[in-house]
Parts: structure tokens; sequence; C-alpha cells
């Protein structure tokens, strides 16, 4: 087994685990609907998953997406609701402003974590200024799309593979995937080729920026609404969803699907303590527990497999 | 007959002195009634982060659990509406309280945060009636609750001679409001009267004891250390004041509503409770029946809960 | 003397013309007037101390600098606004082999065709990818054993710079015309080398032309059907090898060859260190560690260096000094001067409370930039200022300034110039008389020579131990093949 | 003069500076003295958090302690339950609040160097570990420091809060420390490349140890300053310093990438960090412009603090 396919297996091996232990304390999950509760939250948390997983693949980090998240559902909410032709002029915007913060991050030189932390005020405060109070609605064909019903599998499981398949065709298949990768990897060899960093920077952004959008449209269609407020943890939720699939900080090494995959570990580790009705002191405690349990599990089985 | 029902309660939040009341009276009345097998299980669960997100999993988490009642304190009224319609459809009862939904298949349980805004000003004009300045402590951006009681009073002020001269948020922390009170401070005119949200008088008082300024009105929200600074300046100078909030003990009114509800009770869907205010001539008795660093609190019991229902009924 | 020639020689099409090209690093004139014309079918080799300017003048060529003044001209190219820089180059057919730099390590070795080819079909990329680079190192490295799937961060850092060399010679939609080599074998052993001087002449006889940089000069009389010398930033020699021999190039580099430094048999102490796998050494002894490269050499020191150090407390007299090939892995720390990166290892021994003592640290600074030649007016300079050969010199004087009883080199002439190398042995020579002992893992077998006694590896095993006289390249050989002979 | 402009550190200041006069010129000057008074006392907390994360983040890329509001929490709670507004206390209680500090960073780098979780998770995970223990010990409850403490922290001398003369005597010890100190050093080479310092010689595990508690230790002395400076202690003291120090290090012209850093920067953008809020609030804008402006102008500094140490 090589590196590259632990790395594959790890993330699908927490997961299994996970809702082994879900399925264990409450069979009931083990249905259509009970499937269907347990991960369509998940999808907006995927979707920023691989928005982070983008930014990190080209050795940033992004500490806004959260805020951008929860920017893009006020404006889902509000603009494209009422007036559909702003709403998405603004939302294709804000993809172009993320690009533009890629682009002038490479230029200047700048670091990115705190450009991204400088940004996540900017797009908390168009989002108080969208929207002062919670409220707003989705459009219709948003909702219709996240309540869909279809036969034998539930959505949310649909939706998490084609958002894995389609990102993991993309960044591990294309041509264009390769070079963004190669960004991470060593930019100075695309550079020696005559590539533009700066472009492939600014796309990985842009990348991020649509991903964050669609995260925005995912979540206000299943909550309903959206305030400034909404999707602040998103930031620190994707970062670890992106490290619990198997990505890394540095060197370009992400997995699409692991970053899915890690979205949906976060989400049903949640729920599994729910389940496990701790006291309520205990409970973020466990979150954190549960997390290095995780990581810890994923360390055993790599080091055995190392010396296999 | 409920002794068969479970009931959940969904809480987004655990970071103050007012949340962990608020669970406390939970534990303590909900508890009674279990062991006194009015129902059979009443479970609070806290989310990690305090976000509607989470909010809205746990919530999708107990209709997989079966509960029969789940009892909100919402993170949003609007955000969790997904999950409450899901619980609403699959049978069960659903009851807002503090927090409250905007889904209207759920019961609400709530307080006019206008009116307490209201209130405030109300009782500062009655004391200044010629006006003055006010200083204006918010809550955290883009919340409900702060919005709704920002707008009672900037409704009232636009009704009186006060003037507001500055707004902070404070984010109902004592520390964030001191923080924010003290760069603003310098930069304000003479202030009368503060206006305030609950749990962030006492930062702002301390905030201003800093400086040599003279200690305006602040109006306070029923936090031990509030009452007790109060209760301090009042024997030394005679200060004067009032302070009202939301009781946390409001949560077992929530807990008696579902008890009811799933006793096959009739009750509307919108009821209100009033805030718990605490004058003058009340602050001693207040401040000797609460608990070191916490929350003047009240707990409600069956016959509450119903004196509440029947008159809105 | 250079050569003048206009764009039409006697050799072949010219494929490249520099004109009195200069190039200043703000002070530092890294090139001053060079001119130099570049035909098909031949292959170029190109020397000079370290830090001559050969770097920058490969770097002109490939678009990587812009060239301070003077002309630069393809064959082939139309006039009128040509694209810059590196475009323009690889337009051109100039393909690049920068030592150990230039793959992604997070991609495979067919991903990282991609890369410079730039005009890549966009379906179908990744069968043609595999094919193209399968192709490319059969044909440079016959039984090379590397697959195109494999991630380039997996394989050892001999099969990378295959790779590498591979990918510049490979076959795409245009080919290439000339490539340039900056030093291709540093960490190749001998025998792939011969298979990549091979492709060169076969390439070169096929109508390429090749700029090879190198310091081993055995290498460059193999391959070059011409030889430039640079030293200070001018050509100074343009000529045909056979008019070269190997004394006259290296007076022409500037150097003065020693004769080889090996005293016969001298007295060694008592034995420092036995390591389970038969490794063995004893007080004042240079041992060498050969065999092929990536058997596990490299390995073995490092495990040896961390079994004598510790992560949780640094000794005032450390037990292990550490001399490191793998520069950018290993050594440098680029944020730092040149002064800070000699100190590190000799803080805490001069350290009092536990406070950095700058006097001492400037001190042992002066002295090694004089013993050891380091090229620069001033050690607060940042290290990355320094040429890749000086950037080496000064983490031999890190390890050499220590105290260590035991020194560790990790392939460390990588990139050092003939002169600066004979002044190391012969350093390395009085170190070891005055009681150092030296653990030396070479892929130079002029280097293993000067060892004491020899461990031969191979597969991460001892397969020979050799001293005195038997320390000779064939029985090296013979012991890096011999258990594969035995298994056929 | 261009030497001085070229320091990275300097962009926080001018900044500051900007935001002070910004400040009085809304209120006509008046209120200079408190203004900075104030200024000088919130930016302590912040400043002493800063340098421990700026330790943090010079180990390297990746490296961040996002532990420090939970740390801060939890020293604070514990110190100020234990000493139950009795000042003969007050001495255990600063060793109660150091020695949560000491356990939170050891459970921090055991979980970073044991279990191999990069830090940035590591820290995040043990971050709820601690509000837990913290929301269990005492269920929120605030509780009044002992008055002498409460006395000090809120005091000073004349234009010189003693918080912010506490903060000050810590930065120049860590200054000491990354300029003159062997451990510094050590510090500055594991952030360029961790393989090569411990090559040569360098003691990587006990520094990257060292510098998690120092940082753990400094979060909660920050925590059981600031329960006392407020009356008590929050279970949600902390929450703004999470972003607020890694903001105060990068705007002091720290490089987030590790290997270099400064410690006057810190100070420098502690204060600019209170300032602007200040400064926004005076002029009494709503708080999506707030936001808004806190943002472009945090890009802004970055971007001409790092603009000068690439060109150094
Ligand atoms: N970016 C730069 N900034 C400053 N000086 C530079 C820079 N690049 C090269 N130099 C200087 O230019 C001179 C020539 O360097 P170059 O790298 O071309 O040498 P080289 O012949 O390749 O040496 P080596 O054999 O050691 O690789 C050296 O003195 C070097 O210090
Ligand atoms: N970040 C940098 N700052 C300043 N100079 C640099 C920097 N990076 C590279 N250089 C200079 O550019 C020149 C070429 O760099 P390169 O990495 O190709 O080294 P090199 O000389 O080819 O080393 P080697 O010969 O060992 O491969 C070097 O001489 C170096 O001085
Ligand atoms: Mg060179
Ligand atoms: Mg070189």
């Amino acid at each position: 087994m090589t590196r590259e396919h632990l790395r594959f297996m790890l993330p699908i091996l927490s997961l299994s685990i996970l809702l082994v232990g879900v399925f264990y304390l409450q069979p009931r999950a083990m249905s259509y609907f009970g499937l269907n509760l347990l991960f369509n939250l998940a999808i907006p948390v995927a979707l920023a998953t691989i928005a982070q997983m983008m930014i990190i693949m080209v050795n940033d980090i992004d500490l806004s997406i959260g805020t951008f998240v929860s920017f893009c559902a006020c404006v889902t909410a509000t603009l494209v609701q009422d007036t559909p032709l702003l709403g998405y002029t603004v939302l294709a915007l804000a993809i172009v402003g993320y690009a533009a913060i890629g682009a002038v991050i490479h230029i200047r030189g700048l670091p990115a974590i705190v450009v991204t932390l400088g940004m996540s005020f900017v797009w908390a405060g168009l989002a108080v200024l969208l929207l002062p109070s919670p409220g707003g609605s989705p459009p219709p064909w948003l909702r219709t799309l996240m309540t869909m019903k279809p036969p034998l599998v539930p959505f949310a499981i649909i939706a998490a593979c084609v958002i894995a398949a389609v990102t993991h065709l993309f960044i591990k298949r294309s041509s264009f995937g390769v070079l963004l990768r190669g960004v991470g990897g060593n930019e100075r060899a695309l550079e020696r080729s005559g590539w533009s960093i700066v472009w492939l920077k600014a796309a990985a952004y842009g990348l991020a920026g649509l991903f964050g959008v669609l995260a925005g449209m995912a979540l206000v269609g299943l909550t309903t609404s959206a305030d400034a407020n909404i999707a602040l943890r998103y930031t620190l939720l994707s970062i670890a969803g992106v490290i619990l699939g198997g990505g890394e900080f540095t060197g370009g090494r992400v997995s699409p699907i692991g970053a899915v995959i890690g979205a949906l570990t976060l989400t049903l580790a949640a729920s599994f303590l729910s389940f496990l009705r701790l006291s309520s002191d205990w409970q973020i405690g466990a979150q954190g527990a549960i997390l290095i349990l995780v990581l810890a599990v994923r360390l055993l089985v790599s080091r055995r497999e190392g010396a296999a | 007959d409920t002794s068969g029902k479970r009931i959940a309660l969904s809480n987004n939040y655990a970071g103050n002195s007012w949340r962990q009341a608020m669970l406390e009276s939970w534990d303590k009345v909900a508890g009674a009634a279990v062991s006194d097998g009015v129902v059979a299980a009443a479970d609070a669960f806290t989310t990690s982060e305090n976000q509607a997100t989470e909010q809205a999993a746990q919530i999708q988490n107990m209709i997989l659990q079966g509960y029969d009642a789940i009892v909100i304190n919402a993170a949003s009224p609007t955000a969790v509406n997904g999950a409450v319609k899901e619980a609403c459809d699959a049978g069960i009862t659903v009851v807002s309280f503090d927090g409250i939904v905007t889904e209207p298949c759920a019961w609400r349980i709530a307080v006019d945060f206008k009116l307490m805004g209201r209130e405030q000003v109300k009782f500062l004009a009655a004391k200044y009636p010629e006006g003055g300045n006010l200083l204006e402590i918010r809550g955290l951006a883009g919340v409900f609750v702060d919005d709704e009681i920002s707008a009672g009073i900037h409704d009232e002020v636009s009704r009186s001679n006060f003037k507001i001269v500055g707004s902070v948020h404070g984010d109902w922390a004592q520390d964030v409001a001191q923080k924010a009170v003290a760069g603003i401070l310098p930069s304000l005119p003479e202030i009368t009267g503060v206006v305030t949200q609950g749990g962030d008088g006492y930062g702002t008082a301390q905030a201003i004891a800093a400086t040599d300024r003279p200690m305006p009105t602040i109006v306070m929200g029923n936090r031990q250390d509030e009452l007790a600074w109060w209760a301090e300046q009042k024997a030394a100078n005679g200060y004067e004041t009032t302070s009202l909030s939301i009781a946390p003990g409001v949560s077992t009114l929530a807990f008696w509503v579902a008890q009811q509800i799933l006793d096959g009770k009739e009750v509307p869907h919108d009821l209100t409770v009033p805030f718990l205010t605490i004058e003058q001539d009340g602050l001693e008795a207040a401040l000797e029946t609460t608990p070191m660093g916490s929350v003047s609190n009240v707990e409600y019991n069956l016959d509450d809960a119903l004196a509440v229902i029947d008159p809105a009924g | 003397m250079p050569n003048n020639d206009t764009m039409s020689g006697t050799l072949g099409v010219p494929v490249v013309a520099l004109g009195d090209v200069h190039k200043s690093f703000g002070p530092v004139h890294a090139l001053s007037g060079a001119t130099l014309t570049v035909h098909a079918g031949e292959c170029i080799g190109l020397v000079g101390h370290n830090g001559a300017g050969k770097s920058t003048l490969v770097n002109v060529i490939n678009g990587r600098l812009e060239p301070t003044s003077g002309d630069l001209a393809f064959a082939g190219e139309t006039p009128g606004q040509p694209p810059k820089g590196a475009q323009r180059a690889a337009r051109a057919g100039v393909r690049s082999v920068f030592q150990e730099l230039s793959l992604c390590p997070n991609l495979t070795v067919a991903e990282n065709l991609r890369i410079p080819y730039r005009t890549m079909p966009r379906w179908g990329w990744r069968a043609l990818a595999r094919k193209t680079v399968r192709a490319a190192l059969d044909e440079v490295f016959p039984d090379h054993g590397i697959t195109a799937r494999t991630l380039v961060g997996d394989l050892p850092l001999a099969e990378r710079q295959m790779v590498e060399i591979a990918i510049a010679f490979s076959r795409r939609d245009s080919d290439a015309r000339l490539v340039i080599l900056d030093e291709p074998t540093s960490s190749l052993d001998a025998a792939i080398a011969l298979q990549l001087l091979t492709h060169i002449r076969r390439f070169c006889d096929s109508g390429g032309a090749v700029i090879f940089i190198s310091h081993m000069l055995g290498e460059v009389f193999g391959v070059a059907s011409r030889i430039v010398v640079m030293k200070d930033g001018r050509i100074t020699e343009d000529r045909p090898t056979k008019g070269f021999t190997r004394a006259t190039l290296v007076d022409a580099m500037g150097h003065v060859a020693s004769a080889a430094t090996r005293t016969t048999s001298r007295d060694f102490g008592a034995e420092v260190l036995r390591l389970p796998n038969g490794l063995a050494a004893r007080r004042g002894e240079v041992v060498g560690l050969a065999g092929l490269a990536g058997h596990g050499q490299a390995e073995v020191l490092a495990d040896f260096f961390f079994s004598r150090s510790s992560t949780w407390h640094a000794r005032r007299k450390p037990h292990v000094a550490f001399v490191a090939g793998d520069r950018s892995r290993d050594g440098v720390l680029p944020l730092w001067s040149i002064l800070r990166n000699l100190g590190l290892m000799t803080l805490r021994e001069h350290s009092s409370r536990g406070m950095v003592d700058h006097a001492q640290e400037r001190a042992i600074g002066d002295t090694w930039r004089e013993r050891i030649k380091i090229r620069t007016d001033d050690m607060t300079n940042p290290i990355l200022s320094l040429s890749g050969g000086n950037q080496q010199k000064v983490l031999f004087a890190r390890a050499l300034a220590s105290s260590a009883p035991i020194v560790v080199m990790d392939d460390p002439m990588r990139g050092v110039d003939v002169g600066t190398k004979k002044e190391v042995y012969r350093m390395i020579r009085a170190e070891a008389e005055q009681g150092r002992t030296f653990l030396w893992y070479s892929t130079e077998t002029d280097e293993i020579l000067e060892c004491d006694r020899v461990f031969v590896f191979r597969n991460g095993a001892v397969s020979a131990e050799l001293t005195g006289d038997a320390i000779t390249e064939e029985n090296m050989l013979r012991a890096s093949f011999e258990m594969q002979e035995a298994a056929e | 003069m261009t030497g001085f402009l070229q320091r990275p550190w300097i962009w926080a200041y001018l900044a500051a500076a900007a935001a002070f006069i910004a400040t009085m010129y809304v209120s006509g000057g008046q209120g200079a003295g408190s203004l900075a008074y104030a200024a000088l006392t919130f930016a302590a907390f912040a400043a002493i958090v800063g340098v421990g994360q700026m330790f943090v983040i010079t180990l390297g890329p990746g490296n961040v302690d996002l532990s420090i509001p939970a740390t801060m929490t939890l020293a604070g709670t514990l110190a100020l339950k234990f000493m139950a507004t009795d000042s003969s206390l007050i001495l255990p209680g600063l060793g109660i609040a150091l020695g949560v500090g000491l356990i939170c960073g050891i459970v921090n780098f055991a979980l970073i160097l044991l279990l191999r979780i990069p830090p940035i998770i590591a820290t995040l995970a043990a971050s709820f570990l601690f509000q837990s223990v913290a929301i269990w010990s005492n269920r929120g409850l605030r509780i009044k420091p002992p008055a002498p403490l409460a006395d000090f922290s809120t005091g000073g001398l004349p234009g010189l809060p003693n918080l912010a003369l506490v903060a000050i005597l810590i930065a120049i010890a860590a200054w000491v420390l990354l300029e003159r100190g062997l451990a510094g050093r050590w510090i500055l080479a594991i952030g360029q490349n961790a393989r090569a310092a411990q090559l040569s010689g360098v003691p990587v595990n006990a520094v990257r140890f060292g510098v998690y508690v120092g940082s753990a230790v400094l979060a909660a002395l920050t925590g059981f300053l600031l329960a006392s400076f407020s009356g008590g202690a929050n279970l949600n003291m902390g929450t703004e310093y999470m972003l607020m120090s890694i903001a105060v290090v990068v705007i002091g012209g720290s490089s987030i990438g590790g290997g270099s850093s400064n410690v006057p920067g810190i100070w420098g953008a502690s204060l600019f960090m209170f300032l602007i809020v200040s400064m926004l609030n005076s002029y009494g804008l709503g708080a999506g412009v707030r936001l808004i402006l806190t943002g472009c102008i945090i890009v802004t500094v970055v971007a001409f603090a790092s603009k000068r140490s690439h060109s150094a």
C-alpha cells in the first residue's frame, strides 16, 4: 500500500467507524430518513471545506471562509430572492473579488493568513449591512433542490458524492488541476516554465470563492434564512476537514474526496456525541476528544502500515 | 398523562452565567418532574459552538432520537426553521423561548425585547425629564435580540429629550463592554445615562470608574455583580437606577408548556412572559436570593405555567 | 579566445547567440561581457570556480534572468515582438535542468511533465504524459525502474534528478534544440552518470545542442566537444576539448591542483563507533560510505546522527556534527545571514547564561571565511546571495567550527569546485590528524579514494569493507553490484 | 530615517498614532490622556498573549496556538474560584493560574508531539477540552477578585497602568530572549528549517515544548489579569483574543511563515487594534461599516509592513 493509498483510505476508515458507532447508538439513523438528517447539513460544510482546500492547495490558509459563506448566505437570502439579477451579479463579483485577493496576495507577497483575517472583517461588515437582523428566504428553486427526495439514496449522500467526484476529476485528473497543485508543490518550477503564478493563484482563490458561494447558497436552502453570523465556524471546521481528509498544510498535498469525507466526519462526530447523551458540561470537550481520537487512530493505522 | 413522554432541551450556548443559570433551573425543575414521573426524560443538550448550523444539526439528531417534544433556545429566529419544520413534520412538539423561532408550527414563549429597550429609556426619562446624553451598549451585531432591544431604545429616545451620543458593541460580556466603553469615553461629552442589554452594566461601570467622570445612571441587567455594585453605590451615595432582564428560569416555563401541550392541552402558539425588573426598593431582597456570581432568577412551576397559558388563551 | 562567430558557423546551425551580455546584482557583477554562440550538434562543457557566473549565464539563456545589457538571439526567431523570458527560450527549444529544484514533489512523475510541456493537449493528456515520460526515461536511463505513476516526493534524490533530466530530453510537439544541464550528475552515481553522458552524445550526434555544467572534469572531458571556462563573470577560454588537458583546464580555472594527499597508513586511536550493520570508525579515521546512490548511506548517517544527539537536550560539546549535501532541505536557514548560518552549531558552546556571545560569533565567522574562502565581502549578507558552492562551504565551516569529535558528511561536495574540493580534502586530513573522525558518504569516486577505510553499501546493508590499497574504484564497483550478480 | 522606515514594526506604530489622532479629532483634543491610558491598559492584554503567540508562529508554517482563549478562561476561572475573594490567597491563586497554563501547554505539545496532530488542529481540539473543564468547574459564576488584586489590576502610576507595566516587562524579557538569547536563535532557526536546525544540534523538541508551554503560561497570566481587572472570570472572556493574538503578531511585522519575528511590533499592533475600534466607535459608524473599515485598515497596514520587510 503506498502513501497515497493510505492517505485515501484513512479518512474513509474513520468515517466508517463513526458511522458504525452512530448506528449502534441510534439504530433509527440507519434509514433513508435518518441518513438524510445526519448528513444534509454536511453539504454546505463540505462545499466550504472544498473552498478551503483550494487555498491550502496553493500553500495558503483562508481565515475568512466562514464569514464569506455567511455573506453569500445573506446575499442569497435577500438580493437573490428579491432582485435575482442583482443578486447573482453580486455573487459573481464576490468570486471575482476572491480571485483578486489571491492575485494581490501573490503580487505583493502578503501573508495570506492575515489578509484573509482582515477580509473576514470586511465580509462580516458587508453581511451585517445587508442583513442587520436574521431573516430572508431562499429562492424557491433552491429550497426545492435542497429538500429533494430522490428514490433509494438520500439527497445528502448523492450531493456529497457529486461534490467529491466533480472536484476530484477537476483537481486530480484535469491538466489545469495539475498546474494548481504544482503551485503548492513547487512554485519555482512553474515559474521557470513560464507559467504565471499570479493567474494560477487567482484561479485557486476564485475557485475557493465559487465553492464559498455554493456553500452559502446550500446553507440558505437548508436553513431557509440567513444571518450575518450563520457560518462563522466554517472557518475552523473547513480547515479541520481538509486535514482530517488527509490534506497537508504545505506542499499542495490535498485530496478532494478526503476533504468531503472529512467534512462528513466532523458533522457526524457532533451527532455521535449528542447520541451519547453526555452531560452538557462535557459536550464541548468531547468534541475535542473525538477530533483527537480520529487523528490518533489515523496515526496508529499509518504506523502499522508503515511498519508492514 | 405524559409519563411516557420524552422532552429535550436544545441550547446553543453555555458560555455565560445567564445560560448556566438557565441550564441549572432546567436540571432542577425538569429533573424533579422526571423523578416524580411526570415525564419519562428531560435531557439538556448544548452545542459546542454558538451557531445556528450546529443547533439545526442538533435538532435533527433529536428528531432521530425520537423525542416527543423539543424545547429550544434558538441561536437565530429563522436559521433553524428548516430543522424545526422537519421536527414538526415528524410529529414533534417544538416550544421556543428567549431565542424564539419564527416557524409557525412551533410555540413561542417570547419576551418583548423592544419593550425592554423602551422601559429603560422610560425610566431614565422619568429620572431626568430635562433629558441629556445617553451611551448605548449593544449586544452582538447581527443577532436578533440585539436588534430588537436597540430598536426599542431608539424608538423611545426619539420621543424623549435624550440624545444617544455613542454606541458600542459589548457582546453581552462584561469585559468586552468594559473595553469598548473605555475606548469611546474619551471622545464623548458628559453622559447622563447608559442603556444596556444585560450582562454589560458592571463592565461599563468599571470603565467609567477608571476615569474622573461623574458616574451616570447605568441601567443594569440583573447580574449579581451588577446588583452588588449598585447596592454598594447605593449605600455609599444613594445611587439610583433600575435593573431588568429576562429570567433564566423561563426555561422551566417552556418545559411546563411543552408538557401541557403533550398532555393534550390547547395552548396558543404565542405566549408572552414579563421580564424580571428589580427596582431601587427590591434591590437588597433580590441581591440576597441571587447566588454569588450568578443572575437573578425565578423558576416556574406548573401553576405558573397554567397562569401564563390561560390569560393568553 | 572567445568565439566571435556570427550566426553562421562551421559546426552547424547556431541555436543561440549571446553578444556581450552583462548581468549585475546590485554591486555584484555576476556576468561581465559574455559572448557565446552555441551551434546545433555541439556539447559545450561549461566550467569555472564557485561563483564564476555559470548559473547566471545559463539563466540568462533560459530566460530566468533578464540581462542588464547585451544581446540574446535565438535561431529561427521572427523579428518583431518576441515573447519575454522563459517563454521565449521555451519557444526556441531551450530546455533546462536545474539542480534538484524543478519538480513538484506532490505530483506524479508523469504529471510533472505537464509543467514544462505548455502546449500539451487537454484531452487524453494523462496517457500521453505517461507514455512520453516512460519513453524518455527508457531512452536516457535504460533499466531505470521508475514508474510514471509514482509521486516524485517518494523517489530518492538520485531518481528525482533522473526524472528531471529525462523530462528535459522528452519528445513533445516541438523537440528540444538546446538542453542546459546545471550540475546534473551531482547526486548521481557513476553508472547512471555514464548513461547520461552516453545519451548526451547521442543527442548531439542527432543535431541537438547541450550546455553541460559540472565540477567533475572527467565527465566534462568525456562528453564535451568544446569547453568554455568562466572566471569571475568572464569567459576566459573557449576552445575545442582537444585543446585542453586536465592540467591545462585546471590551470585555466585558476586553481592549482595538488597531488593526491593521502598519506600512507597512519595510526588511529580507539574505536569511537560501531553500528549494528558493521559500520565502524576509529579516532582520527576518515571513513567513506560508498556504493550506488540511494542504497541507504544517507539514512544510516542521519540515523547515526540522531542517535548521538538529542532533540531534548543540547550538549555544550556536541558528540557529532553534520554536513548536509542537500542544502535546502538539510542545511541552509534561508532567512539568515552567512554569519548566523555559520555560527549555529557553535552557539551553545560559546554561550554564557543562555545568552549568545556575539563577539565570539563574529570571530569564528572571520576565521572560517579566511580558512575556507567564502566569496563574500560581508558576512552579514544573506546566505542566499552566495552561489551554490559557497553556501556549501558555509555548511562545512558550521560543522568544522564545532568541537564535535565525529563529523558526519552526507555527500557534502555537491556543487563545490575542484579547487575548493582540494582545499577541503586537505582540511579534513588535517582535522583527522588532530583526532577527529569523519564519516563521509559520497557519490564521487575521487572523494572515496581520499578515505582511510571504505564501507560499500548495497540495499541498505554493508556489502564490503575496504582498507588501504584495497580502496580502488574497481573493488567498489564490484561490491556495489556483487549481490545483484549473485542473485541472478 | 529610511532605515527606520524599513523596520517592519514601524507601520503598526504609525497606524496606531493615526488612529489616535483621528479619535482626538472627533473630541477636539479632549480626553487625550485618558484615551492613551485606556489604550495602554487594554493593549497590555493583547500584548501579553501576542508575545506568546509570536513565539509559536515563529516556529514555522502551521504553528499557531488556537487554545489561547480557552486557556485564559480556564486559568481565570480556576484561580478566582480558588481565591474566593480572600486576599491572603492571591499568590497561591497566581500560582494556580500559571500552573493551569503549564498543564495546558503540556497537553497541547503532547498532542502535537506524541499524536503528531498538526498544531492548528491539536490546539483547537485541546481548547475544547479546556473550555469544558472551565464550564464544569464553576458553571459560569462570576466570582470577584480579592480587593488588593482588583486594585492592582485597575490601578497604576500616573500615565502608566500597572497592567501595561507588567506587559512591558514581559515584552522586554521576550525581546532579550529573541535578540540576545540562545533560545531565541534556536526558535528562529527551527522556524526557517526545522530539519536543518536539528542537524545543527538544536534541541528541537525542547525548544518547541518551551514555546508552547510559554504561550500557554502567558495566556494563563493574561486570563488571570483580565479576570482580576474586569471583576471576575467569564466563560467567554478570551474569545476575542484568538484572532487578536494572531493579528497583533502579523500586523506587528513578524513573518507568518516563521523564522522572523520582532517584539516591538506586538505593542504597536496591540495599541493599534484597540485604538482602531475606539476611533470607529467615536465616529459613530454602524457595526457593518465599522467591521468593513477595520478589515480594510488591517489589510492596508499589513501590505505596508510586509512590503518593507520584503525589500529589507
Ligand atoms: N540573486 C543574486 N543576488 C546577488 N548576487 C548574486 C545573485 N545571483 C548570483 N549572484 C552572485 O553572482 C555570482 C555568480 O553566481 P553564479 O550562481 O552564476 O555562480 P556559479 O558559477 O553558478 O557558481 P557555483 O559553481 O557555485 O554554482 C556570485 O558571486 C553570486 O554570489
Ligand atoms: N532568494 C534569493 N535571494 C537572493 N539570491 C538568490 C535567491 N535565490 C537564488 N539566488 C541566487 O540565484 C543564483 C542561482 O540560484 P540557483 O538556485 O540556480 O543556484 P545555483 O547557483 O544553480 O546552485 P547550484 O549550482 O548548486 O545548483 C544563485 O547564485 C543565488 O545566489
Ligand atoms: Mg551555479
Ligand atoms: Mg552551483
